[in-house]
């Protein structure tokens, strides 16, 4: 973990509202499922960081972690991302991370599955550059196709599926999710609430070990400020539920051990 | 325009003494945003601070609210965490120890809902090694009293604060709620009761609703504002309660910098301390204490001069 | 996610009614915030607000403060004007006959050192045409009770408006100060004075300090806080205040556009006041009303309906 | 006056933390001495428009007034000021303006003298195109000489003076002004505080009529929120002192009818 001043590499529009960032990093010990927490202005509004997925490491060799920066992808979705939307290269922002637990590496033999929808696809490029397995991509409309560009991995195989079914199926990601589910998987999923909800309710019914990555409101993204906590669920047979905090704990969690019904 | 208060610098013109403590300089973390300390050691030299104030602890466990527990506002941030902390055993079990060796004071923030948890925590928390003085929150609900706040109430504020007096022989900071309309009748009820230090402010109450689910985003509906939005309420409530205070003032809420801190100083604390800025950057508070060092310099003046330094017109 | 409070929309969704008035829209600008109305007729429509609040008038011209009288702060202001005006009998004269002839209310907000000051303005203006309510700021301190603050104290605040009450025959709005404990006393009292409605927030109280010359920045030392700083402040105490209050709630502080008004109302505002917001955009009022509309179709809601349709967890 | 949403058409740095500043604006029926209120952010930090003095029209034929836009000059001071130095052509500012009341005409006959100091020469620009007369340039080191270039009028004639000497006398500008003082002079001044508490002083002594471009922090610009008052002497022999607002009464003075004591 460290705090940095970062110089921005590039900036750039990948399509309408959708950019991805390069930030210089000498040393950036990053795993698949870290974030990290940029600071988007000077000023003193907006005042917090925003925590962002790292896409990937720039200048590593193959599956190596070492290089010398990161690239985020991001929407813009509020004031915050806008702000950052209009930052320009050269510019520096400050960087606090990689932040998080990161993703377990599945259990040698298993089949990994991934699921996301949206920008929840960011996490799971370093992932699946270094598991291969199966991408499970929900989207919109084909529009958003361009969220797989340069998606790959040993063996990878993609999946759509598509809100307006203007790609792939038409529906759901959770839909082809139903037909992958099986003895010798493992699922990892991110993307939004409603869908992580879902998958990770299918993956307990199948008796499939599931990983989410959640997202919650975040003010240090350090464990400290108690913010962004998640009631997870003991599984000792007592009601004995207590709670976890996202950016320390997590992101990434057991499907199994978060209390859905408060989220 | 700055006129030196004072030709000769001191030896030490950053250090202070409250409470019989020194410090080597004025600025401290403010609990509920530092952790245990420990936190941040990766980010910063937490040896440069003049203490750690760590997050409020009450007799046992507490597990908090449910979250959405924090949301941002202009120039802030409301934060209903609910307290949740370790509970006072396991602090000094095992959060303090993390401590150890590491030369800057540490204080200990306690609650309690009744008289009886927080005589209880000061009690337990009494001539532990590596605890320099007690704050005590009393911007809690009272909930043998119906749910009213000792921090809006000087004979609750006076009552509490008396009561711990006598459970513990540690130095005693209270920390004051700025949800009051005269600071200073609560400074005096503090005073009354024995405490050795004044320190504020804690949060201003505040909520945000999400119009589109017309709904509180806090969970809890309300939550405690922080953050440079407040400033200019604590700095004046600090200097309200520096004409009648006899002991010394802590001052806080809203310092981003070194400018800031100052401010709180020449408004008549002694010492201050950096709460939501190290969220934004986890080094804020040592830049804090190095920015006081330079403008002592460039002053010629040591921080005790410093503290109250406000001319009136 | 916002459902529909009603399925059928009123004619007009936007008008409320106040004291037995009828507002266009639940939109008006803050006192001192908007000059005496005609300053604004060249940038925006100013017969597009629910009505106009003018700077408060007392019984003799004010010069107000030296300057300097603001400062911004973080996401802020302070102010301390000292309201200067012209006095109530040149706002007659010379400063409502501007408005002759525009087609929205105005309202009159007035202010005294004394209830006889205050008593007096208010028959001054009692049945004036083109005034339709009085609005009364007691965040002024009783200069015959030794500057204690109508505004702070609930006995003080009673009295006022029990003598304004017997003074007039117009429509009555107390505003009052957020610098209290606890806001729900001082809806009280003024219900119980008689208030038709109640208006809030006014200024906080705060300070900043040059701290090259070690002065206030003020002349005056402290001053008002005001914009989107104070927003969850003002949300939180109009919500407070509607969990008590028999008449209808006047909701503000850092309103800077329909979403931030959207805040107040649901949280039980019948009507809304912009204020600073006016000083960086002299369209904001307009322009707030305007997204209400936008609102009120969209989720199908009259204004009505949407007052005090927080749901809680 | 009007409020208008305003395209960037240039902000060139001029020298280190100097800055003109080009904007569109259709009709910009500006006057010697007027300012406008800049938003230099859409955010809520900085809240406040910041006040800037129009330097000159853009596209303006002669001494007339109407033009394409209107150029500002500026210094970095502040955070207002940094942040709209980091703007670029093509984005967008609100304006509001031409606000206040600018240099009165000077009487038929007159010899004008022009004192400045600093930024003051920004609304100087406009009044001695018109004008001409004398200028009479204050500066700390001959590095602001810069604020001279283009510089014209009928006749005018520019002495200068530098605190360190680099350029023209060596020493404060109010020493030119004394060989200046004569019957049949007007006197227009526009700089830090104690200049101009200075020359008007001089004025008075030496029966000279002085006008003074003041500035003082602003809220509203237009006169509403009373935040920018100075206090004004009236001269009916009676101590009836009372305040003006710099924005709308402004922010241009006679110097004799500012209470110099209480600035
Ligand atoms: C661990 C983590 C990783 C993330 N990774 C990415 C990523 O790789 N790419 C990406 O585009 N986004 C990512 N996000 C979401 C991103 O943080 C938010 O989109 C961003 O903070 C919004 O900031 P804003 O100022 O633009 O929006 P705001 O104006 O603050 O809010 C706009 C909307 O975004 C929501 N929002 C605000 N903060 C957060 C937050 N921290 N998490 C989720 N929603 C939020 C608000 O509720 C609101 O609906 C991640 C979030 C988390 C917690
Ligand atoms: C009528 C008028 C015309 C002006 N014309 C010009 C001009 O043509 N070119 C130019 O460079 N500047 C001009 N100024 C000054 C300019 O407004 C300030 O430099 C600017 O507001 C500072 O903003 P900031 O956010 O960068 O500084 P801040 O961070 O707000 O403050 C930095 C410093 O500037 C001072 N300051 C802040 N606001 C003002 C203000 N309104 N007036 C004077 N000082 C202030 C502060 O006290 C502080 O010392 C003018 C001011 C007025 C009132
Ligand atoms: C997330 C958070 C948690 C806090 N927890 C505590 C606490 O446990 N005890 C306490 O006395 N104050 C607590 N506070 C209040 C701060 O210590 C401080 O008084 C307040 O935030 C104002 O300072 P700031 O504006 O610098 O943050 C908390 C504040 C925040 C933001
Ligand atoms: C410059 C200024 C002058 C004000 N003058 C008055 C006044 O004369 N009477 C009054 O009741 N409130 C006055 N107020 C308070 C406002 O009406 C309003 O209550 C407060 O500013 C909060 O709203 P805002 O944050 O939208 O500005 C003034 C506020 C400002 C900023
Ligand atoms: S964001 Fe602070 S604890 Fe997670
Ligand atoms: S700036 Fe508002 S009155 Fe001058």
């Amino acid at each position: 973990m460290q705090s940095i001043e970062s110089k921005i590499l590039y900036n750039d529009m990948l399509a309408e509202g959708y950019f991805r960032l390069g930030l210089e990093w000498k040393t950036p010990r990053v795993k698949a499922g870290h974030f990290v927490m940029l600071r988007v202005s000077d000023g003193m509004d907006p005042l917090l960081r925003r925590p962002f997925g790292v896409y990937k490491v720039i200048g590593a060799k193959g599956s190596a972690s070492k290089g010398t920066g990161i690239e985020l992808l991001y929407r813009v979705v509020g004031r915050g991302t806008s702000i950052l939307s209009a930052k320009r290269p050269g510019e520096v922002l400050g960087i606090l991370g990689p932040l998080g637990n990161g993703f377990p590496s599945p259990r040698k033999g298993l089949k990994v599955v991934m699921v996301t929808g949206g920008m929840g696809i960011v996490p799971l490029y370093m992932l699946a550059s270094q598991t291969g397995g199966i991408l499970l991509f929900g989207a919109r409309t084909k529009k958003e196709r361009f969220l797989l560009d340069g998606f790959k991995g040993p063996g990878l195989k993609v999946k759509t599926a598509t809100e307006d079914g203007s790609m792939g199926t038409k529906g759901l990601v959770t839909a082809l999710l139903e037909k992958e589910l099986a003895a010798g998987v493992v699922v990892y999923a991110c993307g939004p609430l409603g869908m992580l909800k879902a998958v990770s309710r299918m993956c307990s019914d199948a008796g499939v070990r599931c990983f989410v990555s959640l997202e919650r409101s975040m003010a240090c993204g350090i464990g400290v400020c108690l913010g962004c906590a998640v009631r997870s669920v003991n599984h000792d047979g007592k009601e004995n539920r207590n709670y976890k905090m996202v950016c320390s704990d997590g992101p990434v969690f057991d499907g199994e051990d978060i209390d859905w019904e408060l989220l | 325009m700055g006129t030196p208060l004072k030709k000769k610098l001191p030896k030490k013109p950053l250090e202070v003494t409250i409470a019989g403590i020194k410090f080597r300089n004025p600025v401290m973390t403010a609990s509920g945003t530092f952790g245990y300390g420990a936190e941040f050691a990766p980010f910063t030299d937490i040896e440069k601070l003049g203490a750690i104030v760590v997050k409020g602890l009450s007799l046992y466990p507490r597990q908090g609210n449910p979250g959405p527990r924090i949301v941002e506002t202009p120039c802030g941030m409301l934060n209903a965490i609910g307290l949740q902390n370790v509970g006072v055993d396991d602090f000094i079990e095992k959060k303090l120890p993390l401590l150890k060796g590491v030369r800057t004071h540490v204080i200990a923030n306690i609650f309690g809902e009744t008289i009886e948890d927080y005589m209880e925590v000061a009690r337990k928390l009494d001539g532990v090694k590596g605890v320099s003085a007690l704050e005590i929150n009393i911007s809690c609900p009272n909930v043998k009293k119906g749910g009213i706040v000792f921090g809006t109430d000087p004979q609750e504020a006076f009552r509490v604060v008396s009561a711990i007096r006598k459970s513990t022989s540690m130095p005693l900071i209270t920390k004051l709620s700025p949800n009051v309309a005269d600071i200073r009748v609560m400074v005096k009820a503090a005073e009354d009761a024995g405490t050795d230090a004044i320190s504020l402010i804690n949060t201003l109450t505040g909520m945000v609703i999400d119009v589109e689910k017309r709904r509180p985003v806090l969970a809890t509906a309300t939550g405690g504002l922080s953050g440079p939005a407040i400033r200019p309420v604590a700095v004046r409530m600090v200097w309200q309660a520096a004409q009648v205070a006899k002991v010394p003032i802590i001052g806080m809420g809203g310092i981003m910098n070194a400018n800031d801190a100052l401010e709180f100083l020449i408004a008549g604390a002694s010492a201050v301390q950096v709460g939501t800025a190290s969220f934004i950057d986890p080094d804020a508070a040592v830049k804090v204490a190095v920015g006081l060092e330079e403008y002592s310099k460039k002053h010629s003046v040591s921080m005790k001069d410093l503290t109250g330094s406000l001319k009136l017109a």
